[in-house]
């Protein structure tokens, strides 16, 4: 059990998939203006990585393994992706149309969001069993909504001061996404033993 | 004091608010002098919240001191009456005592010298009238609330007794630094006041009274303990001195530890606030026979050579005044009011009205100008802030156009009072922007109902037009059916077929149903 | 080979039949969308914005083909609230809320050729044919229609007058860092 | 709408300010530091002192550098005193003995990244301080932990004007001789090496060397009671509030000796931990920083806490010995999210933001 706790807060903090491993940035700087619209986005790629990469680890044991098709797991994992976007949507803009207008463009791009393709690659790399690999995936999503929501935070706030005319806009998003990475180094080689 | 009775001291006092210089005296000291009747007055008809009222004389008549010249208009009014006898000599606009400096219609006075008062009856023994004959000779007065809101007195007690409220406050704060006059009224007048209040706890049919005094000001507290003996219902409280005690739902909540909920009236909680002012006005009106012609105003300031309390006819410009008490050098500002919440005067030529407490004459040293610079967000702001607000946030989302974020962190509830603004390190203008942001909003909300206004008119007109469009056809049908018949009839007359009679007129009978 | 193709097909089957079943389920009616758009629009059809009517102009900005802020009446309230809707940033600094402005006829010059009663939206104008007509302030949105009617140039938009109860406080100018000038 | 008859702006109550200015707060916080400073110059001597004017100076350069390309008065700016104390925390979280472009690098880090991108003073996310610090830290790593023991400036063996500028300059030179390990660097690497920490620190009289600050460390590393000292003449000018310091205190101790209880030999005392490290600076003058910092009584509670928890979980269990910038960086990322959540009850309200209920109110005497 306690190791499980260990690898949700290695994966959610140390490992950071935001801060530490540069996945998923298209979102982390696209949707990250307002704090709702974080959580959500944050919420939603939770959905769909932790459900697509259970999915994906069923069929890579079940189906491309015992059929000895492994070269199809880019593919495989693709589809079953877009997918798990395609039903999160329509589920999304059935039970909070708000958030579904908010999100627009961002939502259907969870799939090419490559935190979400590159989790399960990862499990599979590593050799997961299916628990630690829920659990690993788990912890990434809950790091990167943790991230979403902290920089959301942050934006909101960079909002309402004047920033130089030539920061303005991208390059301060970034400059600031940089101090949040400093502040999230002091996690490096943190190891419970 | 000992260190544990300073820190115990500290920790009984109210957590918000500030504690400004509070300049008091010598002006509150000195006694109250008699303004000499001016040269000319100018009485504006909107000294009070809500409706103005509506002049009742014409530009050349003579009206007589107390004659009613302008009469309220709507529920939430006030008349106003003539300051002396004299010729009115004009009706037109005045500038108002308005930071934006633009005009308001005020009645022109000029004084005959005889100072002749009107005829008033006045009631033998008060208490034996019923409460609503009392509101009644208050709403005749043209009493309005003198502590700066100026909410006509008689709708507030109409309300406080149709609600039940079974507290009346008196409030004797006057937290705002300079001002004096409530010290001065409580000093001099006190069981005119007592009997003020008293009258007012008879109109509304209140209990027990409570008159909340700073403790900086010893003098009215011992006056006004001194006149309120005989009367057990009414007991003086002093209260910390601390800015803005003297603001209705803080002083209420020190004195009955209930809180006015911020969508409610006070009067919704049992409690009603008058100002000691105020009560001595109702005395004067129901007792005398006079109605809110004059009152005292503190002029005080460091550029006043006499500051002082002084008796003044409603109307009287500031440059009066200012003639007056001795100005000794060119003022830097002046305010009408106190210097936490008063409004900027753009000169001097402005009307002394009902509401006014002060005119303070502020050198520049007094009023500290410093140019803005950055919010550092230390805090003191919401430290101060007497309503629990975060007024570094709201002033940062205003500055970014975001005013429905600043809704959102509670500025309707912000009272204006100046803590924050005064508190600020780094010399922001908070209540600017708050003032800038509430201005807006009801611009918005006026546009908005406007729009809506304007939305129902085009459905209605839509409506209209399909009705009439309707109608046109209708009555086109008609009379293309009545010349078919007629054409009928005529050829039925010719020839005798009666089918095709029949026919037509099934079909005149169709269009005329389908049409109406 | 064959395993694959299979499989991938089997695959790509099941995902788009629990598809099909997820968009039944999750069906959404009409779009919601516009009716909420027209409801907050001002209804008036004044055509300011230079679509057939409010209805149109909801559709279009519903769409993204007209910006929120096309609405001269609404003003920066409406783009705001248009833009909350929609959920996109807006830069309020461009809109300018027009001056709130009303029309009035000028007596003298008015002919009474009630072209102008006919094409007001809210009906605010009153008069008859051969009579001077008058503007009834309360009604009137501003929206300058009448204006362009008028053969006579009698009608024109005047500024509501400034008051002291309507007036309202500067906002602060605080500096910070300003825009750099254009170089050269 | 606003067509005014007047010139310009009518003035906007109050017409009354308070004395109180942001150039004197900054330079009262900076006036705190100057006896703490003061001893840490007497304990390394001139290649700190060098050290800490160039950091200073640099940090008040690229304040006024930024503040001129940006053609906004520079005198009005830097002297505001916000850079001073920028540059003056920042060069107490360095080594004394750091070289020269250390010092400069950091500096000017400081306040152009750490500030002035974000438009100055008040607009800044992170504490610029502890950004060009934790910058330093991972760019640098060896120059930033190279610890001297103290060598009092009275000493004979010290390095005078001359020889300080050198070290400055040229770096340090017999580096063996003077070089020590501050105490959570030693306590550390003792136990990676297996060494249980109650013989690692038996000789070295832990923790009240630390006390009287005659032990290896940054300059405001030292001097802790010094500088708790200043915290305090802070509080009780009410310049900052207890609620961040005492949270953070409490935060990293109560876990220490919950820790240290459970296995001494494994994890260090609380009272190594608050006296070593940035814990007392970071305390008093690091978290506290107003721009960055949760602005409501609660809030700032769960920062502090914040603070101090994570200072004790990467001390003890990270990968760098001392976690007082990372926490404090950490915890201001958090700090928006906070202010968002955490807010004061408005009068008249309750806390979540609805009205209260007359009817409860009308019964209350």
């Amino acid at each position: 059990m306690s190791e499980y706790l260990v690898l949700l807060v290695s994966t959610a903090l140390v490992n950071n998939v935001v801060m530490v491993r540069f996945l998923g940035l298209c979102p982390f700087m696209g949707v990250s203006k307002r704090i709702d619209g974080a959580i959500g986005m944050g919420l939603a790629t939770s959905f769909v990585i932790v459900l697509a990469a259970s999915l994906s680890w069923i069929l890579e044991h079940w189906l491309l393994v015992p059929l000895g098709l492994s070269y199809l797991r880019l593919l495989t994992f693709i589809l079953v992706i877009a997918a798990v976007v395609q039903f999160t949507e329509a589920a999304m803009r059935k039970i909070a149309p708000d958030l579904y207008q908010m999100l627009g463009i961002y939502l259907p791009l969870i799939a090419t969001n490559c935190s979400v393709l590159g989790l399960p690659l990862i499990n599979m790399q590593e050799g997961h069993g299916f628990v630690t690999a829920i659990v690993y995936d788990f912890g990434s999503a809950l790091g990167f909504t943790l991230a979403m929501l902290v920089f959301a935070g942050l934006r909101e706030r960079l909002a309402l001061v004047r920033v130089p005319h030539a920061f303005s806009g991208a390059p301060i998003a970034f400059i600031l996404a940089s101090q949040m990475s400093l502040a999230f180094m002091g996690f490096s080689g943190l190891n419970f033993k | 004091m000992g260190f544990i009775e300073r820190f115990l001291h500290t920790l009984s006092e109210p957590r918000w608010g500030v504690h400004p210089d509070d300049r008091k005296r010598p002006a509150a000291d000195a006694p109250l002098r008699l303004l000499p009747m001016p040269k000319r007055l100018y009485i504006p008809l909107q000294q009070h919240v809500g409706q103005p009222a509506r002049s009742v004389v014409l530009v050349g008549q003579r009206v007589l001191k107390g004659q009613l010249i302008a009469e309220p208009q709507g529920r939430i009014s006030a008349p106003v009456h003539a300051s002396t006898s004299g010729t009115v000599f004009m009706i037109g606009d005045i500038t108002a005592p308005h930071p934006s400096g633009l005009a308001f219609a005020a009645i022109g006075l000029e004084p005959d010298g005889i100072d002749a008062s009107a005829e008033s009856a006045v009631p033998a023994d008060p208490f034996a009238l019923p409460p609503a004959e009392i509101t009644r000779l208050i709403a005749a007065a043209g009493i309005v609330g003198l502590g700066g809101a100026t909410f006509p007195s008689a709708v507030k007690l109409a309300l406080g007794q149709r609600s039940g409220v079974a507290t009346l406050i008196v409030n004797g704060g006057e937290c705002e630094p300079y001002l004096s006059c409530d010290d001065r009224v409580m000093r001099d007048a006190a069981p005119a006041v007592v009997d003020g209040v008293r009258l007012m706890m008879h109109a509304i049919g209140a209990r027990e009274a409570l008159v909340g005094i700073e403790a900086n000001k010893p003098e009215a507290i011992v006056a006004m303990r001194k006149a309120a003996a005989p009367f057990a219902a009414i007991r003086i409280c002093p209260v910390p001195a601390r800015y803005p005690m003297g603001s209705d739902r803080q002083l209420i909540q020190t004195l009955t530890g209930k809180e006015v909920p911020s969508d409610c009236r006070a009067a919704d909680v049992g409690v009603i606030v008058n100002n000691v002012s105020t009560a001595n006005a109702v005395h004067r009106a129901v007792r005398l026979g006079e109605p809110l012609i004059r009152r005292i105003v503190t002029i005080n300031g460091g550029a006043i050579w006499q500051p002082g309390n002084v008796m003044v006819p409603v109307g009287t410009l500031v440059s009066d005044l200012l003639a007056f008490a001795g100005v000794k050098s060119e003022p830097e500002r002046l305010v009408m009011g106190g210097p936490m919440m008063g409004t900027v005067l753009p000169h001097a030529s402005v009307p002394i009205v009902k509401g006014t407490a002060g005119i303070l004459a502020l050198n520049a040293e007094e009023i500290a100008e410093s140019e803005p610079g950055a919010c550092i967000r230390c805090g003191n702001c919401t430290r101060a802030c007497p309503a629990g607000l975060l007024p570094l946030e709201m002033a940062a989302r205003i500055r970014a156009g975001d005013l429905p974020g600043a809704e959102a962190f509670g500025l309707s509830d912000c009272i204006g009072c100046g803590c924050c603004a005064y508190i600020c390190p780094a010399h922001l203008p908070l209540v600017q922007y708050f003032n800038h942001a509430k201005g807006e909003l009801s611009t918005q909300e006026r546009t908005r109902l406007r729009n809506d206004a304007a939305k129902r008119l085009a459905a209605e007109r839509a409506g209209r037009l399909e009705r009439e469009a309707l109608e046109k056809s209708a009555a086109a049908a008609r009379r293309k059916a009545e010349r078919n018949a007629a054409k009928a009839a005529e050829a039925a007359r010719a020839s005798p077929a009666v089918p095709t009679t029949q026919h037509a007129e099934k079909n005149t009978a169709a269009l005329v149903e389908t049409s109406s | 080979m064959f395993a694959a193709v299979a499989s991938l097909a089997l695959l790509g089957a099941a995902l788009g039949f629990g598809l099909g079943i997820a968009a039944r389920r999750f069906a959404v009616e009409s779009d919601s969308l516009v009716d909420a758009l027209v409801a907050m629009m001002p209804g008036s059809n004044c055509g300011q914005c230079g679509q057939a009517g409010c209805a149109e102009a909801a559709r279009l900005i519903a769409e993204g083909t007209a910006p929120v802020t096309s609405c001269p009446p609404g003003g920066k309230a409406l783009a705001s609230a248009l833009a909350a809707k929609l959920g996109i940033p807006l830069d309020l600094s461009t809109v300018a809320d027009q001056e709130p402005r009303i029309a009035s006829i000028a007596e003298d010059i008015c002919i009474g050729c009630c072209r102008c009663i006919k094409v007001c939206p809210t009906d605010a104008v009153i008069g008859a044919a051969k009579q001077i007509h008058a503007v009834i302030r309360e009604a009137c949105t501003g929206c300058g229609a009448c204006i362009e009617r008028c053969p006579t140039e009698a009608a024109t938009l005047q500024p509501l007058p400034a008051t002291v109860s309507h007036w309202v406080w500067p906002k602060p100018d605080v500096p910070a860092y300003p825009a750099p000038a254009l170089a050269n | 709408m606003n067509d005014l008859p007047l010139a310009s702006t009518p003035a906007s109550s109050p017409h009354a300010k308070t004395a109180d200015a942001v150039p004197r707060i900054m330079l009262t916080v900076a006036a705190t530091l100057v006896p703490a400073t003061l001893f840490a110059f007497w304990l390394y001597g001139w290649p700190a002192i060098f050290v800490w004017l160039i950091t200073v100076g640099s940090a008040v350069l690229g304040e006024a550098v930024c503040v001129r390309l940006a053609g906004r008065p520079v005198a009005r700016t830097v002297g505001d005193g916000s850079a001073l104390l920028t540059g003056w925390l920042l060069a107490l979280s360095l080594p004394p003995w750091a070289p020269w472009w250390i010092g400069a690098v950091g500096g000017l880090f400081s306040t152009i990244v750490g500030k002035q991108v974000f438009g100055g003073l008040g607009c800044n996310l992170f504490n610029p301080a502890m950004v060009a610090r934790v910058f330093l830290l991972v760019s640098f790593p060896v120059q930033m932990t190279v610890w001297v023991t103290p060598l009092p400036i009275t000493a004979p063996t010290a390095p005078g004007f001359h020889d300080g500028l050198l070290v400055v300059l040229n770096g340090i030179p017999k580096l063996d001789a003077v070089s020590s390990a501050s105490l959570l660097g030693f306590a550390k690497t003792e136990l990676s090496r297996g060494v249980d920490l109650m013989h690692a620190l038996a000789g070295t009289g832990a923790p009240t060397s630390s006390l009287a600050g005659a032990r290896a460390g940054s300059l405001g590393e030292t001097a802790t009671l010094l500088i708790a000292a200043g915290g305090f003449i802070l509080l009780a000018r009410r310049l900052i509030t207890w609620h961040i310091s005492l949270a953070m205190l409490i935060g990293l101790a109560v876990p220490a000796a919950v820790a240290h209880a459970a296995d001494p030999g494994r994890y260090l005392d609380p009272a190594s931990h608050l006296l070593s490290g940035g814990a007392v600076l970071g305390a008093f003058y690091i978290a506290t920083d107003y721009v960055t910092s949760p602005n409501t009584d609660l809030g700032q509670l769960i920062y502090g806490l914040g603070c101090g928890l994570l200072t004790y979980v990467i001390r003890t269990w990270g990968g760098y010995p001392e976690g007082v910038a990372f926490a404090v960086l950490l915890m201001n990322a958090a700090t928006p999210v906070i202010d968002r959540y955490v807010r004061p009850r408005i009068l008249g309200r309750d806390r979540r933001g609805a009205p209260l209920d007359p009817a409860t109110q009308r019964v209350k005497s």
